[in-house]
């Protein structure tokens, strides 16, 4: 029989249409390479069912159930937004099915609401902060700027946790939290600079903002007049494509096309250039294959059997190739545990092309990323 | 006993100007130029805001202007403001040399054609909007609101499928990027121009709506449209020629509002929409000159709060609306009596 | 009969001013049970403005309006109303989707005060259906009974105002011109109707008008208003042979309109 | 007798599913005042409405001037050089008295000599010139309806029960308003309850019931014939009361 | 027939009893009819959007107050519930008291926004409670140690009413009774009594002087009801409605969050619902509640089926000037764009549904 697999994204979420599509590109794009394109493992035929979820909650808890039950999925993957994902982690529970997260950033994932059918290849919020801390080891004066929201304050607080457990001597002097709608920059802007200005050098103004980033409308302000750097966070190419005034800012970020060099992620950087109109694969469709290829090694790590048991048993602790290396299921939260990246932003005249916007400063390899286990109660 | 009869021919006088909301606006500027303390922090929170709401301005007018004049209550508006800026990239994207050229005359240029392309395609879009969504629910509030989101809908979506999903970054014409810088203070060159254009588009309306008769005559033919064309006026042509001009200022809107974000999504327009409804209830539903002064409040409270008391700022645009509404139950300057 | 001379309706110095505009100043006035007060002036000189005062739509500015000798100008319309003052409104002013029954009824269930019963059903309420149906009756509308109210020629729109006013079953009844565009084979069945009202005697009517048939055929005093102050109050031959009322109301020609 | 100015014949007229109209046939002469009369709910003001394409007639023809009007569209209509006062006075409640005249005069700005005639017929009207129409007493918006209407010189007036509402005296200014019309070559079709107003004033006139025409001739003839009167108006109680 | 003892308020139209009937049967044994979690949960899904339409539509329909802020009413209801839940544990207790609270909340609320709305009118009453609601949801993910954020929270229902209950050993007609099927009962129950109750409201003389209010509030206050007290009365009543909806939302779903009770896009599935059924009828809310739901659920499956018919065409006609045609149109009905079609179909229901199904199916019998 087939292997069913369930992919849930939020396709028509109106602002996360876009990630959803790499999502799947990438979940597509991983399956084909590490089927060498028969879609078939141990001889058992993978089948994916597309569902959408529109970022609601209850609408990915009801398409999961769906998925398991009317389907009769073996596996699932999903969901893009962090609030449909938390909702989804019961039924799996109640299912006794295996749900692969994807996309979600949130880490209540494998922390609070934790169970032991989830497994999460996305990275979670700690490390982008302990990747962030990695970067700035040096002494200097740190201003965050955030969204006044949970996912804003949970991620200057991992950041605040990895900076002081990986003894940076650098020192946070201010935070900054500003609506998650904001699109004018100017006050939150100024009060970071009235704080920063008086600090000791450097001074990095860290910009720790999902989704559309304010680093432009920071730069308006001319932080460097006052020997102000600005510390952009990754982004999606598009955006980053912008920044090219800020050449020689560094940051850290999650995945970035022409930074690791193993052969998975050649073949889908030339891959996805072949299909996607010359566009290498951006963050969410290297989470995509990273999250194809955890199923497909589970599968081939059961023989072939969707028992679930067998796969929790095979995947914890499963190491599994994907295009940012090889990532490991950690046994007691079942967070992949993955290298980040610390990078620069390169001059525009040194651009081969439209897309070639950062250099490697260092891969940050995983186990230099102090990731708390926070599952247990 | 009757007063004099003389007293029964004198002409009652015209109602005055109301200024007392720009008083307002004054005291809240000088108050806050105290309590900020620092001026040059103040005036670069002044100046991006001011320029901010001129910006909200260009966006809202449009809005306020057809509920003024029509009585509809189009929440198609944000996606008008999306289809101008989708439609200044068939510009924008292929003249990026001249939006890069050190020559403020081809920025310029460039700049000017995308506002054109955009004003040219929401000014149909408008016409088309005007005879298939609003002709049929001229008069009834809720099946605008209905008729008008499913609208937005459509066109929104047919934005997604045309330009497809994916974040569309935009850059500024070189001239008009980056800032002035005095003493401690920064004035963003974008904002200024904005500024500029808000003004121009202000004073043109103001002088359309008040020195013509234009805006008499669509305000009469909401009232009582039988009896504007009873009086030989027709009313669907001008009815159809404030909808353009409505979608037309929304494009402008959405081209600039695009180049100041720097890029663009499908939900540029609809993301928008909830302020530039705050903006238009603070005006006074369907007051140009209301909605003027509400976007300045708008953007500069927005500022100021997010300076002095950012765990305000969540709240500004909301709690600025419930003052003014205690103040004024219809807005600043209500234009129904 | 003592009951029929009671006072039951009075303002004290009712004013109200608009900006720059005084429409109505200072009228002292009282009306009386079995009596009807014709109220005549020229266009604009406060009739309608008067009503809106007594009967609430309108805040006084200044002055009282008392019912039964209770200070009632602090209380809305709708309570005004169930106190007893009923009006009819000059320009047409009804439930415009609803049939003509419906319009009836709505007011008939004020009166009953039965408006807050949330769970029993209207239908089961037969003493209101009684009433709506005798009023149909009384009005001649029978047969325009589940018309809806918008598309009612101008004329039976007006009709429908005064049954509407008859359903309240008020103690004070106002008419602001209620014969305006009824033809002239509907005016005697309006009249028949106020003459009924009169003859219950315990009803007190005002009644704006500017036929001076229909103020000869009913009025048993004339009030006038001009520019907002009572300029005349008594008798209606009397206060018609006044000078200032021929010039001013009537205009130089005298009584045109038989 | 010169060709009349507008004639309809044979005007069917439906609103929605209900048919209102059924044949009517109404001449009214060049330069005359031709009054139009009936109960409530005849079909007077259908026909003025028919006539101002406000209704479109669904069989018939209304010939203006040997012009086809049915089918046309009502500024067109209007623009033929036809005014039309509703009988619910079509008043603009947002704008001034000023705003209204100032629209009614498709050539601009109102004459001055004209005006001063209007406000000798409404003196109200000047007081009043800055306020919102909304704000006026009842019978103040039936004057500021009429003044809209006769602003202009026009060819042809429609008039839904003007004197619905106004005081005596303004009656008198209307009736010698109409009178000064009639001389400067208008003519006027005058749907009207009073009976008193129209005997005096008309020249021809027409009797409609039950959306047809059941009587037309001169006024005079009608005025003279108690009978006929009581036959076709019930005028008999209110007359003799 | 036993409806007339409990309201006068007839659907008048033999089609709209039938389709009526139909729903009502089709909603009472849907776990029995249609096996599978989607069926199940799209019935689940229409009794609470039942009670939550017909409750606005007591508002918008026969009232007509247009209000954007049902939605927060909702959200007071399921976090009334979810948070006694989450708090008190998973006992039927813990259900009233948390639903007791959330009325009482609701209430205030309501009262709250009554008491202003006697300042502000109509269009403005709109933009206002739009405005308060957009507040209460960002205040909700403010508190995310008593709200749980905008991610939300996971709530446990009452053992009875858990999927892992068994309330037979084997099941009934191939059924397995359990806690779901019970939970969907519940729901089903109290969504039918809630309908009743609002419909005898409506035909009660308090909802004629509703409907007069909606038509005329000057004149119906110059004919003696004091409007004002009635118009918050009647929008108390919806709040509850709503909260009640809220309360059976958070059973089914056992999750808490704001997108899936205090999001616009709640409200305007709300506000479509009301007017696709029919506003002032409460019936629509039935009919609407029944077809948007089924529209909703299974839209994407009929789109999903057309786009891949018409890539498939487009690819057989590759190279003739009708493949970029039929590649657009593939794209148009692409799965993806299912709001597309939402929209269109709320467009062309203002053109040909002016008064909503239910006046439609009466309009039919009249004619
Ligand atoms: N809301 C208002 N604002 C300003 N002026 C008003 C308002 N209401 C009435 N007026 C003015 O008050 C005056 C009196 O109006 P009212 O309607 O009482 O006259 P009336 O005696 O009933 O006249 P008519 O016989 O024409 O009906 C008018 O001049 C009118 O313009
Ligand atoms: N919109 C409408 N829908 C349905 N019927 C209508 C509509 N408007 C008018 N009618 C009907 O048409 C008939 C003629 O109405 P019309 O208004 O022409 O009468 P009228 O002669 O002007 O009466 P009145 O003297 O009362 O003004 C009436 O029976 C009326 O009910
Ligand atoms: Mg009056
Ligand atoms: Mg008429």
């Amino acid at each position: 029989a087939p292997l069913k697999v369930a992919l849930i994204t939020s396709k028509s979420h109106p602002a996360f249409e876009a990630y959803a599509r790499q999502t799947e590109a990438g979940f597509m794009l991983g399956l084909e390479y590490l089927t060498q394109g028969t879609m078939t493992v141990e001889g058992r035929k993978i089948v994916v069912i597309n569902k959408d979820d529109q970022g609601k909650p209850d609408m990915a808890k009801a398409l999961l159930t769906e998925a398991y039950v009317d389907d009769g999925a073996d596996i699932a993957v999903g969901t893009t937004t962090s609030g449909a994902a938390l909702a989804m982690l019961p039924v799996a529970a109640e299912m006794k099915k295996v749900l692969v997260v994807e996309a979600a950033v949130a880490s209540d994932i494998t922390g609070k609401f934790y169970n032991r059918y989830i497994f999460k290849t996305s990275r979670n919020s700690f490390h982008d902060a302990c990747a962030g801390a990695a970067a700035t080891m040096a002494p200097a004066s740190l201003a965050f700027l955030a969204q006044d929201n949970v996912f804003g304050k949970d991620g200057i607080a991992a950041a605040r946790d990895c900076l002081s457990k990986m003894g940076s001597k650098a020192k946070v002097v201010h935070e900054e939290y500003a609506p998650p709608a904001s699109t004018d920059f100017t006050a939150p802007g100024q009060r970071l600079i009235d704080a920063l200005k008086k600090a000791p050098e450097p001074r990095f103004l860290v910009v720790a903002w999902a989704g559309s980033s304010p680093v432009n409308k920071l730069a308006n302000l001319q932080p460097g007049r006052y020997n102000i750097t600005l510390v952009p966070g990754g982004n999606l190419l598009p955006v980053m494509k912008g920044w090219s005034a800020y050449a020689g800012s560094e940051g850290s970020l999650y995945y970035y096309y022409d930074f690791p060099t193993n052969a998975m992620n050649r073949w889908l950087v030339a891959e996805h250039k072949k299909r996607f109109a010359g566009t290498p694969p951006d963050f969410f469709v290297a989470g995509g294959a990273a999250a194809a290829s955890a199923v497909v090694q589970a599968l081939r790590a059961t023989k072939g059997s969707s028992d679930t048991e067998k796969l929790i048993t095979a995947m914890e602790g499963m190491n599994f190739e994907t295009p940012k290396g090889t990532m490991t299921f950690r046994k007691e939260d079942h967070q992949a545990m993955q290298p980040m990246y610390h990078f620069r932003i390169k001059a525009k005249d040194k651009q081969k092309n439209e897309w070639d916007l950062l250099e490697l400063v260092r891969e940050i390899p995983a186990n230099q990323l102090p990731i708390p286990i926070n599952n247990k109660p | 006993m009757p007063p004099a009869a003389t007293a029964a021919e004198m002409m009652l006088p015209r109602k005055r100007v109301d200024y007392q909301p720009w008083y307002v606006l004054a005291v809240i500027l000088a108050l806050t130029w105290l309590w900020v303390g620092d001026s040059a922090t103040w005036l670069t929170l002044t100046v991006a805001g001011l320029a901010m709401g001129m910006l909200l301005f260009i966006m809202a007018s449009g809005l306020t202007m057809v509920f003024g004049l029509m009585g509809v209550m189009n929440f198609g508006h944000g996606a008008f403001i999306t289809v101008g800026a989708y439609a200044a990239t068939l510009v924008l994207l292929r003249l990026g040399d001249w939006l890069q050229a050190d020559a403020i005359g081809l920025n310029a240029a460039a700049l000017g054609l995308a506002l054109l392309a955009a004003v040219a395609v929401t000014a149909a879009l408008g016409w088309v909007y005007e005879r298939l969504i609003i002709r049929p629910v001229y008069g009834n509030a809720l099946m605008q609101i209905l008729i008008t989101f499913g609208a937005a809908t459509v066109l929104q979506e047919l934005v997604t499928a045309i330009w497809g999903a994916e974040l569309i970054p935009l850059t500024r014409p070189a001239a008009f990027d980056g800032a002035w810088v005095f003493g401690d203070a920064v004035i963003e060159k974008f904002r200024v121009l904005c500024a500029a254009a808000g003004l121009l588009v202000f004073g043109a309306m103001m002088l359309i709506l008040h020195g013509t008769r234009i805006g008499l005559l669509v305000r009469a033919g909401v009232a009582n449209g039988e009896m504007v064309q009873a009086l030989g006026y027709r009313v669907r042509t001008l009815f159809v020629g404030v909808s353009v001009a409505g979608a037309a200022l929304a494009g402008m809107g959405g081209v600039l509002w695009g180049l100041y974000r720097q890029e663009l999504t499908t939900s540029i327009g609809a993301s928008s929409l909830v302020s530039i409804l705050i903006v238009i209830i603070i005006g006074g539903m369907g007051s140009v000159g209301g909605c003027f002064l509400a976007s300045l409040l708008v953007a500069l409270a927005s500022n100021y709060v997010g300076f002095l008391a950012p765990k305000a700022a969540l709240l500004s645009e909301v709690g600025l609306m419930l003052v003014v509404l205690a103040w004024r139950p219809r807005g600043l300057y209500p234009l129904t009596h | 009969m003592s009951d029929s001379h009671r006072i039951t309706l009075a303002t004290e110095g009712l004013g109200i001013r608009f900006g720059g505009h005084q429409a109505v100043q200072d009228v002292t006035a009282s009306f009386r049970a079995g009596e009807l007060t014709a109220i005549v002036g020229p266009n604009g000189a406060g009739k309608t403005t008067y009503f809106n005062l007594i009967s609430g739509q309108l805040a006084a500015t200044s002055g009282s309006v008392r019912l039964h000798g209770q200070d009632v100008t602090s209380f809305s319309a709708a309570r005004r109303t169930r106190l007893g003052i009923g009006r009819a409104f000059q320009l047409t002013n009804l439930f415009p989707q609803l049939s003509v029954q419906e319009n009836i009824r709505l007011a008939v269930q004020s009166r009953a005060g039965v408006g807050m019963r949330m769970f029993s059903v209207w239908s089961e309420q037969k003493a209101v259906n009684q009433r709506t149906a005798q009023i149909l009756e009384q009005v001649t509308m029978g047969p325009l009974r589940d018309q809806i109210a918008a598309t009612l020629s101008h004329g039976n729109q007006r009709k429908l105002e005064v049954a509407m006013l008859l359903a309240l079953d008020p103690e004070i009844f106002m008419f602001d011109e209620p014969t305006a565009g009824m033809s002239v084979d509907e005016v005697p069945v309006l009249l028949e109707l106020i003459h009924q009202i009169k003859a219950m005697r315990d009803k007190t009517v005002l009644l704006v008008e500017h036929k001076m048939d229909v103020i000869g055929a009913l009025a048993d005093r004339i009030i006038v208003l001009h520019q907002g102050c009572l300029m005349a109050d008594g008798d209606p031959a009397e206060v018609m042979a006044l000078p200032l009322v021929q010039q001013a109301y009537l205009g130089s020609t005298g009584v045109r309109h038989e | 007798m010169s060709e009349p100015l507008l004639k309809l014949s044979g005007v069917h007229t439906h609103i929605e599913q209900y048919h209102i109209l059924h044949g009517v046939d109404l001449v009214v002469p060049r330069g005359e005042l031709t009054v139009l009369l009936g109960r409530n709910g005849a079909g007077k003001s259908t026909t003025l409405r028919t006539i101002m394409g406000l209704w479109r007639a669904s069989a018939g023809s209304v010939q203006f001037d040997g012009r086809e009007l049915a089918g046309m569209e009502t500024p067109d209509i209007a623009r033929q050089g036809i005014a039309y006062i509703p009988e619910n006075m079509g008043i603009f409640a947002q704008l001034t008295v000023q705003e209204h005249l100032q629209l009614a005069c498709r050539s601009g700005k109102p004459d001055a000599a004209r005006l001063d005639w209007i406000f000798g017929i409404f003196p109200a009207l000047e007081r009043f010139w800055h306020q919102p129409a909304g704000t006026l007493s009842g019978g103040q918006k039936q004057m500021v309806a009429i003044a809209r209407a006769i602003i202009e010189p026009r060819r042809l007036i429609l008039v839904d029960e003007p004197t619905k509402g106004l005081a005596p005296a303004i009656i008198d200014h209307l009736a010698e308003a109409f009178v000064q019309l009639k001389a400067s070559a208008t003519t006027i079709l005058l749907v009207e309850q009073n009976f008193g107003f129209v005997a005096r004033l008309g020249d021809s006139v027409a009797v409609m019931d039950g959306g047809v025409i059941v009587h037309s001739g001169r006024m005079a003839d009608l005025a003279a014939d108690q009978d006929l009167q009581t036959r076709l108006l019930g005028l008999s109680l209110a007359a003799h009361q | 027939m036993s409806i007339h003892l409990l309201s006068n308020e007839l659907p008048r139209s033999r089609r709209l009893s039938v389709a009526l009937v139909a729903i009502v049967l089709l909603l009472a044994l849907a776990p029995f009819l249609f096996p599978g979690a989607r069926a199940i949960n799209a019935a689940a899904t229409i009794c609470i959007f039942v009670v939550l339409t017909a409750s606005y539509d007591l508002m918008l329909g026969y009232t007509g107050i247009i209000s954007f802020a049902h939605t927060m009413f909702y959200g007071v209801g399921a976090y009334g519930v979810g948070l006694a839940l989450l708090h008190r544990g998973p006992s039927f207790s813990s259900v009233l008291i948390g639903l007791g609270a959330a009325m009482l909340v609701s209430l205030a609320l309501a009262l709250l926004i009554g008491v202003f709305s006697l300042r502000v009118q109509a269009i403005f009453y709109a933009m206002v409670t739009l405005a308060i609601a957009s507040c209460v949801s960002v205040m909700t993910s403010q508190f995310p140690e008593w709200t749980g954020g905008d991610d939300g929270l996971t709530i446990p229902v009452p053992e009875f009413l858990s999927p892992a209950f068994r309330l037979l050993e084997g099941p009934l007609f191939d059924k397995v009774i359990n806690g779901k099927v019970i939970t969907y009962y519940l729901l089903f129950v109290v969504a039918l009594l809630a309908f009743l109750l609002m419909l005898r409201i409506v035909a009660s003389p308090f909802g004629r002087v509703l409907q007069a209010i909606r038509e005329n509030e000057f004149r119906a206050e110059a004919i003696g009801y004091h409007t004002a007290a009635y118009r918050t009365l009647g929008s108390v009543l919806g709040a509850l409605g709503a909260t009640l909806a809220g309360a059976m939302l958070v059973l089914w779903l056992r999750y808490l969050g704001p997108d899936t009770t205090l999001s616009f896009a709640i409200m305007l599935n709300v506000l479509l619902i009301t007017f696709i059924g029919g506003r002032g009828t409460l019936y629509g809310a039935v009919l609407g509640s029944a077809l948007y739901i089924v529209a909703q659920t299974y839209l994407i499956d009929l789109m999903k089926w057309a786009s891949g018919a018409l890539v498939q065409g487009a690819a057989a006609q590759a190279g003739s000037s009708l493949e970029p045609v039929l590649a657009l149109l593939a794209r148009l009905v692409h799965a993806d764009r299912w709001s597309l079609w939402m929209g269109v179909l709320l467009v062309l229901s203002v053109y040909y549904f002016p008064t909503g199904i239910v006046g439609r199916l009466r309009a039919r019998r009249a004619a």
